[in-house]
């Protein structure tokens, strides 16, 4: 069982690290705590959705499909709510403030449109099949995701390291003052970090829609306080981070809910949450963060 | 005439002050002008599928008993409020159906948290309140003006569960259940008593939460103990989940899942798809019913909501005849009258004969059915 | 030599890997005005961040009145008899200039919980005397017209005031002054000088950074010069002025800065 | 006897008006760190301790309605003052998320705790609460708040809210203000709870999440803190807003949102501006 266990944990982990990465860099690079990012998840799965029953898209196309429309939401969304504030240099908790009336606002226009029905992909578009390798099961929609998340974080890496593009956005997330005043295009870096961001949250929202075979208006709420809980111990705009504490929540969870008590699971993220914050409140590489805190 | 319809409107607009046309006030009313009972549901918001089933089997029933001469001489009406699955919202949607709008009997609310907050509210102001889909211990406990015509858990899992042991040779199971939301624990009692009163040993216990979608560690704990059947108390979206990670893991469909009322909706084979075959459940009603009565309602129903119904549908359908029969046996839409002639009401509808039992709860369980999922649709356990 | 109110010795910091100040001593004497320059970046904030207690050194000490301070949050060296100013101005801005001077004597105002939630007599007194104090304070740096308008509303000058007023409701025995000149004109500057004349008179300690040469030389008695967070002089005015050292980290600065605009 | 018409409008809105009082309350409580420039979300969290602690004594142990109310001040006044040293190292969005944390975990409690029902919750409490009890409270309160708005420690807390280490150097005791803004707003919290609980008849573990600790934020902000009497206001409008809105069904929620949003870009310093004065006697 513990082999099995551990697999389920890395599963749930990297669904984890999916989720938090847009989150992540959001708050890295803008600043901000955007609450409408659980509405971006919720976005793309219906998205995909309709792209794959009405436009009968393969699921290879609707991903990216998917992940795109959300990202220009995205755009539209930040230019409407934070923009103004950005320009007035509004404290961060009208940030907060703003992205959470806009949370509402937003799920319950979805409700009010797609009910809180939930809908699956048609069976067509994905063989949920399994395979048993030494006696372990995995699922195909698990392996694209964890497949996905490796090609996502691989892809910001070298977005964020290795380009003239990923420089200006580390120079905005370090220093927004000096990065303009060197010439960094602020709006233009703002508008696509809200693109990718709004973009990998859509794409989780298919992935996870996918593996879990349930999407509903409020399916990115449920994930967002788990969100919280690794995007903290990884260290807020910490990409890498945000993949290490989602792994290792999802381990942590699964080996709680194995050996300890099921009941206990859901504490294990929070506890984990303290501890971080109580010792070490800059995340466990968090290094933008010490600077922003 | 004109303006007590506009005093009327008025008092439906919500404006408590001017809706001072009381009981004595009713009397006097034309023969066109409808009894109107309330009704508190959740219309909007997260839960509200429960709801808007429940109000659409309430409204089918409606036209029905209208065109057959509504009651006294005069239409039924039902005014609804929306609770949006939250306590405060359903105590104040009662306050304002009894005191604003002096309905003499409300339907609903749709959930047992709600019931036991608004329950006493109705209590306290002698306006009976009948639940039509809460099945949680206790709730008619509350008073003598609580009635409920959905059969609670403690009545149908028994049932269920004996029915499975003898059918498959059950010994030993494995039980999840969603340790965060009233309704799932309530089941969960129930089943923890009805299991050890058949000497079926529990292998393991797992819970989750109600919004969980990720299953699969408590599920490969299931797996390592190897039961004979998993019991499972839940909502309908978790329930879904938990049948997805049995078959993502693997474990066999000879290996069924019963469940209590939360998995007893065709939402389960729509959301779980083939995951959910096998699945068994105790149903005071299920769609492939035979009797006429029911088939009839399957039928009008698919015909006005384009969908299938479920139970919480038929349990609304046949409470609304319930509720006409009283109003009418009372003779007059006054809430004291109505609750007397309620607990001696005898009804055969689509989820077949029923009465209330001294303590305002269903008497009837003969109308249980044990039903197993195939291909996606209930149907009676072979 | 009179007395000694501030020593500060051998007090050094590091930020990650770049040090900001290291082993910088020098004394304060009581009743000097004592000045604090040197050319940007060479720590002058630093080492009144350090001084105040809004930052922790990594070693040194600080003693004030022979009493070592290190490890003591600002607010219980401002009770200590420290108060100061800020470069950039952080009034409170929504508050009124008379309510940011009461606030600056929050040590001095004697009261209670109690007296407050009740409204008691002795809440009463204090608070009267309060804002009678502060409105000496306003009218000693001229501005007690200005008494009952927003922080954030006054001209850029007369906030520089305020913040002084604000510092000095604490009743300090230093009063520490980070670039009380900056930006402002002449005429406010001659205000200016006659104000610090007026606080020496009153017996106060002060230490100032400023930028302005003349300023400095026109009223300190005493000045340490910084450069790249070290000590590179001390001394009178006019020994500082002729100091070869000083003349080449001010002169090379400028060139440095012009270069700078250059390119 | 009253009047038929006015004893149903009562019966009516009675609940829409311990509301009401109720979450002024909490408005209060959210007042009192964002006063002192804290993001501490935990005001629900408190107020399901002293819901929790006062409806198991009256319940469980039939103790009289005062004690119960002091227990429901005094239980999560500890629970604050025990996490507050460490907590209020935190800053900004940290603290806030920190506080929502303790939120989660209390609900996991209650969740696996029996003796107070586990997810059933608490059934059948006592209806004492009533009228005089909540909006009496409320009073004073406010009164309590205005009286120390307009003295020393008013002028110390908008310092602290303007620029702390400003604050700091004026010789405020930075901690200990914190400290005790995170302490009276755990005390204010949880009696609001209790009152809750003491008029609603149920509680259960679901009441006191991150739902609940958002709307309790937006009524302060909503009204604004630049006085006691904005998040009252903010309250006040936020509670009265679904039952006005309850025609629009589906869209209630969306308008609702929308207002918010609004608010906040337009208003940034909520629809009740006003500046509270921080002197308390002049001549």
């Amino acid at each position: 069982m513990l082999a099995q266990q551990l697999l389920n944990g890395i599963l749930s982990g990297a669904v984890y690290a999916l989720f938090a990465l847009g989150f992540t860099l959001m708050f890295g690079v803008l600043g901000v705590i955007n609450l409408t990012y659980g509405f971006y998840f919720s976005t793309g799965a219906f998205i995909a959705l309709y792209a794959t029953h009405y436009l009968h898209m393969p699921i290879w196309a609707a991903l990216p499909f998917a992940a795109a429309v959300t990202g220009l939401i995205a755009i539209v969304i930040d230019e409407l709510l934070l923009g103004p504030l950005r320009r007035a240099k509004a404290p961060e908790l009208s940030s907060l403030m703003v992205t959470l009336g806009a949370t509402l606002l937003l799920y319950s226009l979805m409700t009010a449109w797609f009910t809180t029905d939930i809908r699956r992909f048609p069976p067509a578009v994905f063989d949920g099949g399994a395979f048993e390798i030494a006696g372990l099961r995995i699922t195909l929609s698990q392996i694209l995701i964890v497949a996905t998340t490796a090609l996502i974080v691989g892809a910001l890496a070298l977005l964020l390291q290795k380009t003239r593009l990923g420089l200006a956005v580390r120079a905005l997330a370090e220093n927004p003052d000096a990065a303009q005043l060197m010439g960094v295009n602020a709006g233009g870096i703002v508008r696509l970090v809200s693109f990718i961001s709004g973009a990998l949250g859509g794409a989780a929202g298919v992935l996870i829609g996918l593996n879990y075979n349930a999407i509903q208006p409020y399916m990115g709420e449920a994930m967002m306080l788990k969100g919280f809980a690794v995007i903290i111990v990884g260290g807020l705009g910490d990409i890498r981070g945000a993949v290490i504490a989602g792994l290792v929540l999802g381990l942590l969870e699964s080996v709680t809910a194995g050996y300890i008590a099921s009941s206990m699971k859901d504490a294990v993220g929070f506890l984990l949450l303290v501890l971080t914050l109580w010792f070490r409140p800059v995340g466990l590489f968090g290094r933008v963060a010490a600077k922003r805190a | 005439m004109l303006v007590r319809r506009q005093f009327n409107l008025l008092a439906a607009a919500g404006l408590g002050a001017l809706a001072f046309a009381g009981p004595s006030a009713v009397t006097l009313a034309r023969a066109a002008d409808p009894v109107t009972i309330g009704a508190v549901e959740i219309l909007t918001g997260p839960n509200n599928k429960y709801g808007i089933a429940i109000k659409n089997g309430f409204d089918l029933a409606l036209d029905e008993v209208n065109k057959a001469g509504g009651v006294l001489g005069r239409p039924l009406a039902i005014a609804y409020e929306d609770s949006a699955g939250n306590k405060d919202q359903a105590i104040n949607a009662v306050r304002k159906l009894i005191g604003a709008q002096n309905v003499p009997l409300i339907l609903g609310p749709t959930l047992s948290n709600e019931m036991f907050a608004a329950g006493p509210v109705a209590n306290e102001r002698k306006v009976p309140i009948v639940g039509t889909s809460t099945t949680a211990n206790g709730i008619t406990a509350m008073g003598p003006y609580v009635f409920r015509t959905s059969l609670p858990e403690a009545d149908v899992v028994p049932v269920t569960l004996k029915t499975a042991q003898q059918k498959f040779g059950i010994k030993k199971v494995a039980v999840m259940y969603a340790n965060d939301d009233a309704f799932s624990k309530s089941g969960y009692d129930v089943m923890k008593a009805a299991l050890e009163k058949l000497g079926i040993e529990t292998l393991t216990t797992e819970t989750f939460g109600t919004k969980d979608s990720d299953f699969s560690a408590q599920m490969t704990k299931v797996k390592s103990v190897n039961p004979d059947a998993i019991v499972v108390s839940a909502l309908v979206e978790p329930a879904a989940g938990v049948l997805l990670a049995k078959k993502a893991l693997g474990i066999p469909a000879s290996v069924h899942v019963i469940g209590g009322n939360g998995l007893n909706s065709p939402k389960i084979g729509e959301i779980a798809g083939d995951a959910a075959d096998g699945t068994i459940v105790g149903s005071p009603w299920f769609i492939g019913k035979q009797d006429p009565t029911n088939q009839k309602f399957v039928a009008a129903y698919k015909a006005k909501y384009g969908s299938d119904p479920d139970q919480f549908s038929a349990q609304a359908y046949d409470t609304l005849f319930i509720v006409a029969e009283a109003i009418k046996a009372a003779g007059a839409p006054d809430s004291e009258k109505i609750k007397d002639a309620l607990i001696k009401v005898k009804h055969t509808g689509v989820l077949g004969p029923f009465s209330f039992t001294p303590n305002r709860d269903p008497a009837d369980t003969s109308g249980v059915a044990v039903l197993e999922m195939k291909a996606g649709k209930f149907g009676l356990l072979q | 030599m009179s007395a000694t109110l501030l020593s500060v010795e051998d007090l050094t910091v590091r930020f990650g890997g770049l040090t900001a100040l290291s082993g910088v001593t020098f004394c304060v004497a009581k009743g000097a005005v004592h000045g604090l320059i040197g050319p940007n970046g060479a720590g002058k904030t630093t080492a009144f961040n350090l001084i105040s207690g809004m930052t922790a050194q990594t070693s040194g000490s600080v003693t004030l009145e022979g009493a070592k301070l290190d490890g003591l949050p600002t607010w219980k060296r401002t009770a200590r008899g420290m108060a100061r100013t800020f470069q950039n101005i952080r009034m409170f801005r929504e508050m009124t200039a008379l309510e940011n001077v009461m606030a600056g004597a929050h040590l001095r105002t004697p009261e209670s919980f109690g007296s407050i939630l009740f409204r008691l007599g002795s809440f009463r007194a204090a608070e009267r005397s309060a804002v009678a104090n502060a409105m000496d304070i306003l009218d000693f740096v001229g501005l007690s017209e200005q008494a009952e308008r927003r922080g954030g509303d006054l001209a850029y000058g007369d906030q520089r005031r305020l913040e002084i007023a604000r510092a000095l409701a604490s009743d300090p025995k230093l009063l520490m002054l980070d670039e009380p000149a900056a930006g402002m004109n002449p005429s406010e500057k001659i205000g200016l000088i006659d104000l610090i004349a007026r606080l020496r008179a009153r017996g106060l300690t002060l230490l100032l950074v400023e930028h302005d040469m003349h300023f400095v030389m026109k009223l300190c008695d005493r000045i340490t010069v910084l450069n790249f967070g070290a000590k590179i002089a001390e001394g009178a005015p006019a020994e500082v002025r002729a100091n070869p050292t000083v003349i080449e980290a001010y002169l090379g600065a400028k060139v440095a800065r012009s270069l700078e605009t250059r390119a | 006897m009253m009047p038929h018409w006015l004893d149903n409008f009562l019966f009516t809105y009675q609940s829409l008006v311990y509301s009401l009082g109720v979450n002024a309350l909490l408005a209060l409580a959210m007042y009192v760190v964002l006063a002192v420039g804290q993001l501490a979300l935990g005001q629900a969290a408190f107020m399901g301790v002293g819901a929790y602690a006062s409806a198991l004594l009256t319940v469980k142990l039939g103790a009289p309605f005062p004690i119960a109310l002091l227990a429901s001040m005094a239980a999560p006044a500890l629970l604050a003052f025990v996490i507050g040293a460490p907590t209020l190292r935190l800053s900004g969005v940290y603290l806030a998320i920190a506080t929502i944390g303790l939120g989660e975990v209390l609900r996991i409690l209650y969740l696996n705790w029996d003796f107070a029902g586990g997810a059933l919750g608490l059934n059948g409490i006592p209806e004492k609460a009533g009228f005089v009890w909540i909006f009496g409270t409320l009073i004073v309160a406010l009164v309590a708040f205005v009286f120390v708005s307009r003295s020393r420690i008013g002028r110390a807390m908008e310092a602290i809210r303007a620029d702390e280490a400003a604050a700091g150097v004026m010789g405020v005791n930075l901690p200990a203000y914190k400290l005790a803004a995170l302490v009276a707003s755990a005390a204010i919290a949880g009696l609001a709870g209790a009152f809750n609980a003491h008029v609603s008849s149920f509680i259960g573990p679901n009441d006191y999440g991150f739902d609940q600790a958002v709307t309790i934020l937006s009524f302060a902000l909503l009204g604004g803190v630049g006085s006691p009497f904005g998040p009252v206001l903010g309250a006040l409008v936020l509670t009265a807003l679904p039952e006005v809105l309850r025609p629009l069904h589906d869209y209630r929620l969306v308008i609702d949102g929308l207002i918010i949003v609004c608010v906040v870009i337009f208003l940034p310093t909520g629809i009740l501006p006003w500046r509270i004065g921080r002197i308390g006697a002049r001549k």
